[in-house]
């Protein structure tokens, strides 16, 4: 973890209500891992003392980007980055997603930004696999691009079925796994809203395959020191508040005690 | 610890502790030491004020505790804390292996549960001095803060006084009429220095779900909004008491730091800003020793409570 | 006054008074009417709380008086005004001439003085309620305020309430640990309402010249950065009283007065926001109406309160 | 006085440390007299409540002008307002001079930023007369030209000597003041540091002259709600404190009661 100041090298719209800022920040797009995030101070935001974190979705060579949903303050603030502008960021932060276990199947499910980590996962993993993307509507499906060109399987689902299947994303999952060849091997890796998480961790448990979800929680410092983030965690037995930023934001899926 | 001879002279001591500044980070906005490590060189600090600590390890409020607010944050962790033995094994090993004094922050939810977390440090090697947050409620008494009752004040700081060997510093509640009052109380129960100002009370609300935004309902306001008032407070302590003085609310850089110090603070403190960015203190010392050589004083100390009003 | 029915009803009554919607500019930041009526149709405000008056003319503080902060202000007016005779004869005309309702703020250094400017004001056509500031200091008791002192508090709502016919609004300061414990105080010596948050006292310093920016050392911040305070005592405040409760603080737009009405506040007053935008209480007006419509409410009054917690 | 929404048209350097900020905001241009001033609420100022006060340098058609020097976060935040952005002003706002009387000469006497007033009245005075400015060194001695191409008289003097006589304002005006035919009739008009307005006051009582000072006072509201800027008057034998922003800026000399 350090401080950076990160050169913005491009920053476009990725869809309708979503942005992608690209930086040129070379020690920390050397060292992130999928599944780490960034804590990012968004400049000209009035009266604001709060960094907001971010996941990286992309880091190669020098560069590394995130991938943005414009949902409040903070987020609306970033609209008006520049090109040149220097933005200070502290990361890479968090623990990542695990190394793939070598015999399984990767199955990524993914909710809106969710998915940004988990294209950024998908691009490290040498295997091909298999990523569900769900959403509100069509522009809140993102990323479908990235897994094509990498040759794993995309598969859709949006509420108002304006891309891919209409309904929820365990819907095509639920399918998929239904007519799965019951003794393959699959790790999942999942990144979205409480809900998705939940209802994907009730699957892996039930198949018995292992589940990584990565958690959302509102951050203060970013690196473990306001006990802003914390989720309730088993671990041997004993259950303690752990982290989100810290000792996240990916957890296993058995570990977490739901509320 | 011998150090050369340089100018402007930095350093300050309060309560018998020596500090190489007078900038400490303040309790809660820095975790116990190791979260912000990679980043700021803790050697450089005046002073570490740990997150608060109780006896027992402690949970704290549900999620959401914190939000943010134009000029500040609301928060309500509710001093979740491992408990004093994993906090003294996990942590001191670590703080003991820099040049920095630790003031560890205690609390307690009677005055019983303040003394024996204060028994419990008086003998643990690498604590400076003992921070008594007398901000939160008494659970025995219905829940009024310690800090807002002259008597529970009083009795709370004489109390651990006579259990410990540690300097002393309690921690005045902002949420008062007349904080130099407490502070009197404190100097006369025997504490060697007072620091202020804690969170002052605030709430949040949805407007669009109609609930509030934190799981406490109710919160702390923190960070440049309250600098004005704490400024106010300092100030009106200082006059009051001999012991000294820490300053703390809404420092964000070294102007804001040194308004305290005239005012009559012997040391500061960062809180928030530690979040926005965490190299502020680092910054703050540096801004500070800019000033006194622009103003040609040769020690922090010349400058301490010299505000002609 | 008959005016056709209109959905979301926007009306609300406070002590008696008729006003067309719940949003009220407060005192000392709307001056006496004219200062703002070429900007803003004071026929469209629920009402208005004139700047404070005493029997007597009244110089205030030296200058400076105001200094701006992150997020704030802070004043040293010191109450400055042309004392009640004076008022009645060059404001009063004026404020008569609209469909407003006059809130008169009156304030006095001791009991008695409180007594006769409220006894002055009780015949005085158009004006609608008194609106008790009780943060000032009380110079026969040595300075202390009226507003943190609970039997000077009593002594002086009762006093004033003896005396006279007009609905009483005590404004309650901010600077106590307990202030629904005030409001009780003021309900029980029959109050008709009680208004807060008044600003927190407060201090800037110029670093460079070592001096108080204010000539007055010492004065009161408002803005945006006392917002969740304000709407944290408005919450208790409403809890503790079955009087109305007018909030204030910090309010900038709709969402701001939407907290405030949403943690118990019959209507709230816009203060310093008048200072950046002098429309800024039509556009909350505006914002309620259109929140008010989203929400499908028929009446601000189904929300007065509603906070789950 | 009205709220107006004033379009930027220009925004250049005057000199090092001062700019000029043109905007087109013609019910505002057409009524606005020399010695008011307009009140502006300055865009990307963090955290601020408070609207800043400027003097009107400029009115022509539909176009009016402010020039401001860089003093604190408000101005300099200003340096950032470019071509075509919006601003709010209140104005036209306070008693602006008075008219020049028939028979009298028009000697103006300024201080810096205290010369944009000025440049506007003799802009509006149909007879010829002096101006004194004063400044600290040669970048802070402006609109020397706007004079000049009014054929009015220029006289200058800077602390420093880099531009003109070296000295206060005032030993220059006292120089001319010496040579001056003793009938002839003058009228000053004066804007700029208290000290050069109590300066000049002085001479003018002393010579038996009116002398119209512009005060330069704190300022909160600028309407007159909130007694901030208000300066003890003597009026008629009775003292009062009289707002800055609504019964000045521009007092009589022998009305004001220093401190
Ligand atoms: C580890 C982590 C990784 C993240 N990665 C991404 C990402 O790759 N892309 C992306 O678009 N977003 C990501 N987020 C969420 C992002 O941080 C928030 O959307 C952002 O902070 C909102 O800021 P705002 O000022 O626009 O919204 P605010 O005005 O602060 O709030 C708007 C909404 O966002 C929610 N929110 C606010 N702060 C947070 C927060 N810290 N965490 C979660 N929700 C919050 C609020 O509940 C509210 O509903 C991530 C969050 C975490 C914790
Ligand atoms: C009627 C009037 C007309 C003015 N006309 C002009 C003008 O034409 N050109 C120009 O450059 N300036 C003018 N000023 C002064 C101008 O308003 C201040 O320089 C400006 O408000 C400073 O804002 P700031 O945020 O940059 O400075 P701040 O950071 O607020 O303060 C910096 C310095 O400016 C002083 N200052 C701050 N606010 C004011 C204020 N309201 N009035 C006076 N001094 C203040 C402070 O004492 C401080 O020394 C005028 C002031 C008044 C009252
Ligand atoms: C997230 C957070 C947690 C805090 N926890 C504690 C604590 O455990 N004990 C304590 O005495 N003060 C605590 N404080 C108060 C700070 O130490 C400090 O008094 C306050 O934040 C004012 O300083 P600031 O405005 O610079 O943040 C906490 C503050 C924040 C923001
Ligand atoms: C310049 C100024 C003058 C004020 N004068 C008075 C006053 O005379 N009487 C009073 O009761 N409150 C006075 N107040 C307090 C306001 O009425 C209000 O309570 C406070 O400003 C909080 O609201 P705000 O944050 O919206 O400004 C004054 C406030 C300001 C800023
Ligand atoms: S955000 Fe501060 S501990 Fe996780
Ligand atoms: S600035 Fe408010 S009265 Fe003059």
């Amino acid at each position: 973890m350090n401080m950076h100041q990160a050169e913005v090298v491009d920053h476009v719209e990725a869809s309708g209500g979503y942005r992608i800022l690209t930086v040129e920040v070379p020690s920390l797009a050397k060292t992130v891992k999928p599944g780490q995030f960034i804590h990012l101070r968004i400049p000209r935001m009035d009266g604001a003392v709060l960094r907001r974190p971010f996941s990286v979705y992309m880091a190669h060579g020098k560069e590394m980007a995130v991938l943005y949903k414009l949902v409040g303050r903070g987020t609306h603030s970033m609209k008006s980055i520049g090109k040149g502008e220097i933005l200070s960021m502290i990361g890479p932060l968090g623990n990542g997603f695990p190394m793939l276990q070598s015999l399984k199947v990767p199955v990524l499910v993914a909710g809106g930004y969710g998915v940004a980590p988990l294209a950024f996962l998908a691009s490290r993993i040498k295997k091909k696999g298999i990523v569900f993307i769900g959403g509100a509507k069509a522009s809140d499906v993102l990323c479908v691009k990235d897994f094509k060109k990498l040759g794993w399987e995309v598969r859709i689902a949006t509420d108002d079925g304006s891309a891919g299947e209409k309904g929820l994303v365990t819907k095509i999952l639920d399918e998929w796994l239904s007519v799965l060849n019951p003794v393959e091997l699959l790790e999942f890796f999942v990144c979205g809203p409480d809900g998705m998480l939940k209802a994907v961790a009730e699957r892996a448990k039930r198949l018995d395959h292992t589940a990584w979800l990565s958690l959302d929680k509102h951050m203060g410092c970013g690196v473990g020191a306001c006990l802003a983030c914390v989720q309730k965690i088993k671990r041997n037995g004993v259950v303690s508040l752990l982290r989100v930023c810290r000792e996240g934001p990916v957890f296993e899926a058995s570990e977490i005690v739901w509320e | 610890m011998t150090r050369s001879k340089k100018w402007p002279e930095m350093g300050v001591t309060i309560a018998g502790i020596k500090m190489k500044n007078a900038v400490m980070v303040a309790s809660g906005t820095f975790g116990y030491g190791p979260e912000y490590a990679d980043l700021v060189d803790l050697n450089k600090l005046g002073a570490i004020v740990v997150k608060g600590i109780s006896l027992n390890p402690w949970n704290g409020n549900n999620l959401p505790r914190l939000v943010e607010v134009p000029g500040g944050l609301v928060n309500a962790i509710g001093l979740q804390n491992p408990g004093a033995e994993k906090f003294i094994k996990e942590y001191m090993p670590f703080l003991r292996k820099y040049d920095l004094p630790v003031i560890v922050n205690i609390w307690g939810r009677s005055v019983e549960e303040y003394v024996e977390v204060a028994e419990r440090f008086d003998s643990v090697k690498g604590v400076s001095a003992l921070e008594l947050n007398i901000s939160c409620p008494n659970i025995k008494h219905g829940g009024i803060a310690f800090g807002t009752d002259p008597r529970m004040a009083k009795k709370v700081i004489s109390s651990v006084r006579k259990r410990t060997r540690l300097p002393l510093i309690p921690k005045l509640s902002p949420n008062v009429s007349n904080v130099s009052m407490f502070a009197r109380i404190a100097e006369d129960c025997g504490a060697d220095a007072v620091s202020l100002i804690n969170s002052l009370p605030a709430m949040v609300i949805n407007v669009e779900t109609r609930k509030p935004v934190l799981a406490n309902v109710v919160g702390g306001l923190t960070g440049p909004a309250i600098h004005p008032v704490a400024v106010k407070m300092v100030w009106e302590t200082a006059n009051a008491v001999k012991i000294p003085v820490i300053g703390m609310g809404g420092i964000n850089n070294a102007r804001e730091a040194l308004e305290f110090i005239i005012a009559g603070a012997t040391a500061v403190a960062v809180g928030t800003a530690n979040f926005t960015d965490p190299l502020t203190s680092l910054h703050v010392i540096n801004g500070i020793e800019e000033y006194l050589k622009r103003h040609a004083l040769n020690s922090i100390k010349e400058l301490i409570g010299t505000v002609h009003t």
